[in-house]
């Protein structure tokens, strides 16, 4: 599924959600990483994206605020319409000019959309770049790779066209693509999908991006391919320092190829976390059903999905109240009646639920709506399955 | 690729074949091609004296036996067969270069077409000059800003410019530019290239503005589709500015219903240059078929029709590699 | 409905047929010492012309100045106003330069033995080949390239002797075998043959003695009935000379008709069919000390919308017109930096009447049809005050006109019962009480189309008309073969009435007919043969008024207008009128719109 | 997922040729998207619809009922001067035979859209049968059509026209086939096209499956279904075919007959240079009523084929 068209479910969207403004987490200053500064390489704080229709305004991406460090990897993981590629291209400034925006994004201080709107030239594709979901689409497929590579290093870095063709060349191979030299002057119809989406990898970071927002990199290509992308992508961070936003529908790919992860749902971001204690243990409701919902890589064999029932809410005038009730098989009363806070109960671990899975509140909602039959919302507890723990 | 272009060149041969038989039996189903050689004498019933029942009675102005005259002239121009022998012998001459003489001057009709082709040819690539020069900056501003004011203005104007037909253009083009302001000749001087040049700028622009809307309308709606392509905001996170995105990356991909309708508009452009020669008095092809017609210059109408029937196809097949050139893809296909 | 009648090359022939057999026809003058009655001669731009300082309000000459002259009737000299142009213009005539002349139509061919001339052939070739014989200023003949004409006997056989030592542009010399060699090819041609044979052969059988060479620069024609006055046979294409090499080499390649070779002193340099031919001066003329040759260089450009050449010679595109179109005249006319030289007494613009066909075989039908024309109207809308009103074949300043004709047009009024009468008779060819019928003319063309709206709008009320637009050519088949019923049509206007006199004859009646109206009328044929064989002017002009009686009492022509025939010059255009042959005579200008473009010049001022 | 953006391979099927038409090749991004939020297609027709369609009726009105409105007779010569300038008498003005120019352009209606009317009813018929044909049985008949179809398409579509015309009596009949016959390659290879898109649903299937014999499935089946997208045709068909007898009026082989009154031939005869010049209303007011139709049919039959998602439009 790609990212408009979840994007397009967004604005059909289904169910109403709550209206409520609640900043989303920062990432963990304290830990350890690469290349750490003193202030953040990426702030975005309070982002609202709104997409005018004749229906009403969609909001896209409804508050939603975090902090990168330089070096860090930061997993946004959540479903079609969550909000996750918007805030993408957000930052990347590829909005359609009908989008309103509020909020700040400030890259090393500066603000992103001041330098939008200035017009700035030599900023996206050389500070801040972004891989796209489909190596079938997003390579031009009436020019060769190599021209299509050299074009950002001669209009950002000057370089000759032999120069930028020879630097082009050199690019493929660090991506592993075998035989560099004859490739760049192949055109993208004579690659396959894994090398296509190399190409793309390394046209983004021809001019040696600090950071790098890559929108599902993987979901295009076949399976087996994906886990060397993966490898290939945080091997590079790793080696030019660069920090990485991985925009993902699955939990498995943020999984150990991240720092922190922030899940997100109708716009807002539910759940933030280091990587490692998200996993350990997840708060969120939502972040729970993701988990199940979706194969993993690692462990692909005998595990049965579990959908999530019901679909995404209505993200044009979206009710105060949990967004995700309708869906959820804790919900109570409290869900319906205000958005929930988001806060951490265990320190920099933050989420936004009355009733988060692992805790007493938790089971005591979940038991609850067992013993109901249907949860606060309506929702039958005998189409969802049994708990887990 | 040499499959396909095999096949394409039996339909090309194919396809003139049943073109030039087509102008040839209508010519000579819709008239006697007798008369354009013994006129009124064609009209003489004749069959009496060949069978050698009747006399001939020789009209005072032919004196020397009206019936044989027309016998003569049937067997000179094989009038005495039926349709099919008198096309292949026609066909055979033409394969051999041999276009046939004018019935009106009786010069080489290739040479004719020699003489008029040129010119209608510089009318046609003018027109289609200012057809691309206007739709491509026009059809690149609207899809820029799709939907923006310049763009719904834009709608209407090309809805409205392929709605004007292209006599009623050049009459207006004729009575504002060239009466009302005196800007352009009223007629083709060709006194050198400049004022051949100037003087076909007002037929041009009336034949290649509407083909211009015609061409702004589908590049808009094909630079808007590809617009929306993950390689053009791939292009715009190498931060390219929006103008070399949209004339190194959306453009080229953008441009195939425009060639397409491009090559099938040559057909348009013939017959809209029988029209506009005509208004603007420019001594083509067209004009030339339009007299040939009305004089029933059987030779010069044929071979016109041949040349712009293979002018047609072959325009179209070029086109064809012309695909090849703005997608690799289809080299490979 | 597949229109079996189709256009022709013959139809071509038998125009040509018009042109030349009127002057194949026109023996039994009475020789060269007659004087002459000027079929028309040109009226120049006013006094203006005489003055270093023309005034353009006064630069051209509207028809009403041709119409202040009609009083004198009898000295047929006296009716053409003096000629002022360029005699007592002051000004030194000027070498050099382009003449950039327009006409109306593109000629197939320039060979005058095997094209059909019109005015554009004519104003091509007259510069480049030469006639044995023209007109003079007073509508006299004139020896040209002939030394002298002798008549032989009765008029049986005329001898014609060429100067001596006039070189063709190919550097042969003009001699006996040339005109011989001419004639032959005038005769192979299928259609300027149709011209010559009747002439020369009876029954279809050439004379054997057509043509004699008599010696290396004389040769005799001996046609089958005498000629007084033969010479006028050979001033038209008839009489233009092309070298015998030349025309062996035609025989094998036709298409160098489009570039003839002659004795004039022009050149054909190149020739583009439908756009131009250029002529070059010929540095070796042979009456180079006879006359003068100013021009470097003559650009002729067919173009066929008159209006549009009108245009371009105000903007200086061209030079010089020549037109019979309202209103390519009324633009002319009314613009600055340009004259008009305007000949109203040659040809007339009328309609005829299919006398051997329903339902105009009846008179009645013919006088309904000709009261019922609003004849008013057509001056008025069509020719716009350019052309005078017509009455007779004849302009009322030629001594031929007679005043006593006048044509019964615009009388709608006397129409209705003689329809009622006609219709009573033959209801078959009635509709709804109206006369049905077809009203034929050619095209494609908007003042045709003008035409026939407007006639067809003053005939409705007692006919139901058809309309029938022919492509041109198919026109004249359809109108030589009688199939058409009422017809607009041009015609007359020779410079002697009696070259008029084929399209009036009984014997021009058959299945190929000229005299189109099939109108035979051996009374008439009577009067025209007499006139013919006498001298008497008194006595000719007297037969004329009767014919011209005739021919109205038989309501077979609706006269409309005496056809303009202009000549549209810019300012600085000089010596169009007034030019001399080798002899010193002054040439008869503007006949029919035929000039000699070889004697004009550019003036500086 | 759509593969690329490239509906035209080397020998595929080309878009329809749609030089004077409305669009050519339309196509539809598959995707919605953010960006999809930009193009936001209203459901209703939209007031232009309405005045155009509002225009179209008045024509017609108007040419049904010239003859019993107060118009002079537009063959009338000299009811006012020669080329009068338009006046409370003369709304339109007068031309160069002093004919009154308004009523002349009312009647010239008639002509106009008979003849285009006409043809276009001819070409449906022909041509749309002929497609429809190609279509529903394919193989060698469909490649024998197709031909004749590609044949006529290369024929210089108004060199044949003044071929007929200038051959045979120009009556209404004549002109109106001649701009006929042109029509049938155009709409048969549309005709065609849909035919082959329905030709493959289930319900045409199914009634095969059943059994239905073919005659039948043609009628019943297809048919109905191929004419609703021909139908929003039809107008930008007689816009083309309106535009057509303009073009062959102005090589003087349009409708013969002094109340064959025709805007093309109104046009022309105003279009002479003096005329233009001196009296340039005689020209324009039916350069402007022709304009006006053609843009309302174009309109109309524009706007019929979107709302009916015609893809394909071919002239």
């Amino acid at each position: 599924m790609n990212d408009r068209l979840m994007d397009a479910q967004i604005r059909e969207g289904a169910s109403r959600g709550d209206r409520y403004r609640e900043g989303a987490s920062r990432a963990d200053r304290g830990r350890e990483g690469a290349g750490r500064g003193d202030r953040p390489l990426l702030e975005v704080h309070d982002l609202r994206v709104r997409f005018p229709t004749p229906a009403g305004a969609v909001r896209a991406v409804d508050g939603v605020s975090f902090d990168l460090w330089p070096g860090q990897a930061l997993g946004i993981v959540g479903e079609s319409g969550s909000g996750k590629s918007v805030t993408a291209r957000t930052l990347m400034n590829l909005l359609p000019r009908t989008a309103r925006v509020d909020g700040d994004v400030l890259y090393e201080g500066r603000d992103v959309r001041a330098l939008a709107a200035a017009g700035a030239k030599h900023f996206w594709g050389v500070e801040m770049t972004m891989v796209f979901q489909d190596p079938m689409t997003s390579l031009n497929p009436v020019k060769k790779v190599g021209e299509q590579i050299a074009e950002a290093l001669r209009y950002h870095l000057g370089q000759s066209r032999g120069e930028a063709l020879a630097e082009a060349a050199d690019l493929l191979g660090q991506v592993g693509i075998p035989e560099p030299a004859r490739r760049v002057g192949q055109y993208p119809h004579e690659l396959s999908g894994g090398l296509r989406q190399r190409v793309v990898i390394a046209m983004a970071l021809a001019c040696r991006p600090r950071l790098l927002i890559a929108d599902e990199p993987t979901t295009a290509v076949d399976v087996t391919v994906q886990k060397h992308l993966l490898d290939l992508l945080d091997r590079l961070r790793a080696e030019r320092e660069m920090a990485m936003i991985l925009i993902t529908h699955d939990l498995g790919v943020a999984k150990g190829r991240t720092d922190d992860v922030a899940v997100m749902y109708a716009g807002r971001i539910v759940e933030l976390a280091d990587t490692v204690s998200l996993f350990a243990d997840m708060r969120h409701p939502y972040t729970e059903a993701l988990l199940r919902s979706i194969p993993r890589i690692d462990d692909p064999s005998g595990h049965r999905l579990d959908p999530i029932g019901g679909r995404p809410p209505d993200l044009i005038d979206p009710p105060r109240r949990c967004s995700f009730a309708d869906r959820c098989r804790y919900a109570q009363r409290d869900c319906l009646e205000a958005v929930p806070e988001f806060a951490g109960l265990e320190g920099l671990h933050r989420f936004s639920c009355n009733h988060p899975a692992g805790t007493e509140r938790g089971r005591a909602a979940l038991a609850a709506n067992q013993a109901a039959g249907r949860n606060a919302a309506g929702l039958s507890m005998t189409e969802t399955r049994e708990e887990i723990r | 690729m040499i499959g396909f272009v095999a096949r394409r060149a039996v339909t090309l041969v194919l396809v003139l074949l049943a073109v030039t038989f087509l102008a040839f039996a209508a010519l000579n189903v819709l008239g006697d091609p007798l008369v354009n050689v013994v006129g009124a004498l064609a009209e003489k019933d004749c069959t009496e004296v060949y069978a050698g029942v009747a006399e001939d009675q020789s009209t005072s102005l032919n004196p020397s036996g009206d019936c044989e005259i027309v016998a003569q002239a049937r067997a000179e121009y094989h009038l005495d067969r039926p349709l099919a022998p008198r096309y292949f012998l026609w066909l055979s001459d033409l394969i051999r270069g041999d276009f046939g003489t004018s019935f009106q001057n009786n010069q080489p009709v290739g040479e004719v077409l020699r003489e008029k082709f040129p010119k209608s040819l510089l009318l046609m690539a003018m027109a289609q000059a200012v057809a691309l020069g206007v739709s491509i900056p026009w059809g690149v501003a609207s899809a820029y800003r799709a939907n923006r004011s310049f763009d719904r203005a834009s709608t209407i104007g090309s809805f409205g410019l392929l709605s004007v037909p292209v006599f009623a253009m050049g009459v207006v083009l004729l009575y504002l530019f060239t009466l009302r302001w005196n800007i352009f000749p009223s007629a083709f001087d060709d006194a050198g290239l400049l004022p051949r040049l100037w003087s076909l700028v007002l037929p041009a622009v009336t034949l290649g503005l509407p083909l211009a809307a015609a061409y702004q309308r589908l590049l808009r709606t094909d630079l808007i589709t590809t617009l929306q392509e993950d390689f053009v905001h791939m292009a715009r996170a190498k931060g390219l500015t929006p103008v070399r995105i949209m004339f190194r990356h959306a453009l080229r991909p953008s441009m195939f219903s425009m060639v397409t309708v491009f090559g099938l508009n040559t057909g348009t452009l013939i017959g809209g240059s029988l029209v506009v020669e005509q208004i603007f008095g420019i001594p083509g092809i067209g004009r030339e078929i339009v007299t040939a017609v009305i004089r029933d210059d059987f030779p010069v109408v044929l071979a016109a029709v041949v040349v712009i029937a293979v002018g047609f196809v072959v325009v179209n097949f070029l086109v064809d590699l012309l695909y090849s050139w703005l997608d690799p893809r289809v080299r490979a296909a | 409905m597949i229109r079996s009648h189709r256009a022709s090359r013959a139809g071509l022939a038998i125009l040509v047929a018009l042109g030349l057999l009127a002057a194949a026809c026109g023996g039994g003058d009475d020789g060269e010492t007659a004087p002459d009655a000027g079929g028309g001669q040109a009226t120049v731009g006013g006094e203006a012309e005489a003055t270093p300082e023309p005034e353009p309000a006064t630069e051209t000459a509207p028809a009403e100045e041709e119409e202040e002259a009609p009083g004198d009737l009898t000295a047929p000299t006296d009716t053409v106003p003096p000629e002022t142009e360029e005699v007592t213009v002051e000004e030194e005539p000027q070498f050099g330069g382009t003449l950039r002349v327009a006409v109306e139509a593109e000629s197939d061919g320039l060979n005058p033995t095997a094209n059909n001339f019109a005015v554009s052939a004519y104003v091509a070739t007259y510069p480049v080949i030469e006639p044995v014989a023209y007109w003079d200023v007073n509508g006299n003949w004139i020896p040209h390239l002939a030394e002298s004409f002798t008549k032989i006997g009765d008029g049986s056989s005329w001898q014609l002797k060429l100067r001596e030592g006039i070189l063709f542009h190919d550097g042969t010399e003009l001699d006996a075998d040339d005109l011989v060699a001419t004639f032959q090819a005038q005769l192979a041609s299928p259609i300027v043959g149709l011209a010559v044979r009747p002439a020369y052969s009876v029954d279809g059988v050439l004379k054997e003695d057509a043509i004699t060479k008599i010696d290396d620069y004389t040769v005799q024609y001996s046609p089958i009935r005498p000629y007084g006055a033969f010479p006028r046979m050979v001033t038209s294409q008839l009489g233009q000379v092309v070298p015998s090499e030349w025309l062996a080499r035609r025989a094998e390649d036709p298409s160098i008709d489009q570039m003839p070779v002659g004795t004039g002193p022009y050149m054909i340099e190149s020739r583009i069919q439908d756009e131009v031919t250029v002529l070059v001066k010929n540095p070796n003329y042979w009456a180079a000390d006879l006359v003068d040759v100013y021009l470097d260089r003559i650009e002729i450009y067919p173009i066929t919308d008159s209006v549009v050449g009108a245009e371009r010679l105000i903007a200086g595109d061209i030079d010089v017109m020549i037109t019979s179109s309202s209103e390519a005249i009324l633009t002319l006319r009314e613009a600055d930096g340009a004259r008009t030289i305007e000949n109203l007494r040659s040809s007339e613009d009328f309609a005829m009447l299919n006398t051997q066909a329903p339902p105009f075989d009846d008179i009645r039908a013919r006088q309904a049809i000709t009261f019922a024309t609003n004849r008013d109207a057509y001056l008025s809308l069509i020719r716009q005050g350019t052309s005078p009103p017509a009455d007779t074949m004849f302009h009322p300043d030629l001594i031929w006109h007679n005043p006593d004709v006048v044509q019964e047009t615009s009388q709608p009024d006397r129409a209705g019962p003689l329809v009622d009468a006609y219709c009573g008779d033959f209801p078959d060819n009635c509709t709804d009480g109206k006369i049905n019928m077809e009203l034929q003319y050619s095209g494609p063309s908007v003042i045709q189309t003008r035409i026939a709206d407007l006639l067809i709008d003053s005939w409705e009320d007692y006919f139901n008309v058809t309309e029938q637009e022919l492509l041109q050519d198919d026109h004249i088949v359809q109108v030589a073969i009688g199939q058409y019923n009422v017809v607009t049509w041009r015609q007359f206007g020779e410079p002697d009435p009696d070259f008029d006199t084929v399209w009036l004859e009984c014997a021009s009646v058959g299945f190929i007919s000229i005299n189109w109206p099939r109108d035979c009328d051996p009374e008439r044929d009577a009067l025209m043969y007499e006139q013919r064989a006498i001298t008497d002017l008194d006595r000719r002009v007297e037969i004329w008024h009767q014919i011209q009686q005739n021919m109205r009492d038989s309501y077979t022509y609706i006269f409309f207008n005496y056809t303009n025939w202009t000549v549209g010059a810019r300012d600085n255009i000089r010596g169009i009128c007034g030019q001399r042959s080798p002899d010193g005579a002054e040439l008869f200008c503007n006949n029919q719109g035929r000039i000699w473009l070889q004697g004009i010049w550019l003036s500086q001022e | 997922m759509k593969p690329a953006n490239q509906p035209l391979g080397a020998g595929g099927v080309k878009p329809a040729n749609q030089p004077s038409g409305a669009s050519g090749v339309k196509r539809r991004s598959s995707r919605g998207g953010a960006d999809g939020l930009d193009e936001v297609k209203p459901r209703r027709l939209g007031l232009g619809f309405w005045l155009a369609a509002s225009w179209v009726v008045a024509i017609v009105a108007a040419s049904l009922l010239a003859p019993v409105l107060p118009l002079t007779d537009p063959t009338d010569v000299g009811v006012g001067g020669p080329r009068l300038p338009p006046s409370r008498d003369w709304f339109f003005g007068t031309d160069s035979l002093g004919r009154d120019v308004f009523s002349r352009t009312v009647y010239g209606a008639r002509i106009s859209l008979a003849v285009g009317g006409f043809a276009i009813g001819f070409g449906m018929v022909f041509g749309g049968g002929l497609g429809i044909l190609a279509g529903f049985f394919r193989g060698r008949l469909d490649h024998v059509i197709g031909f004749v179809f590609f044949v006529l398409l290369s024929f210089p579509a108004l060199v044949l026209a003044i071929l007929i015309t200038a051959t045979l009596d120009r009556t209404l009949l004549v002109v109106s086939l001649t701009l006929g016959i042109l029509a049938i390659a155009p709409v048969g290879r549309l005709a065609r096209a849909t035919t082959l898109v329905y030709a493959e649903r289930e319900f045409v299937a199914a009634a095969r499956v059943l059994g239905a014999r073919r005659g039948r499935i043609i009628v019943r089946e297809l048919l109905p279904n191929v004419l609703i997208p021909m139908g929003a045709l039809t107008l930008l068909g007689m816009a083309v075919t309106v535009v057509a007898e303009g073009a062959l009026a102005f090589l003087g082989l349009s409708v013969a007959g002094d109340d064959a009154i025709s805007w093309g031939k109104m046009i022309v005869d105003g279009a002479q240079l003096r005329d233009l010049q001196q009296a340039p209303h005689v020209a324009m007011f039916p350069i402007t009523a022709m304009f006006l139709t053609v843009l309302a049919l174009n309109l109309v039959g524009d706007r019929i084929r979107e709302y009916y998602d015609v893809r394909e439009l071919a002239f």
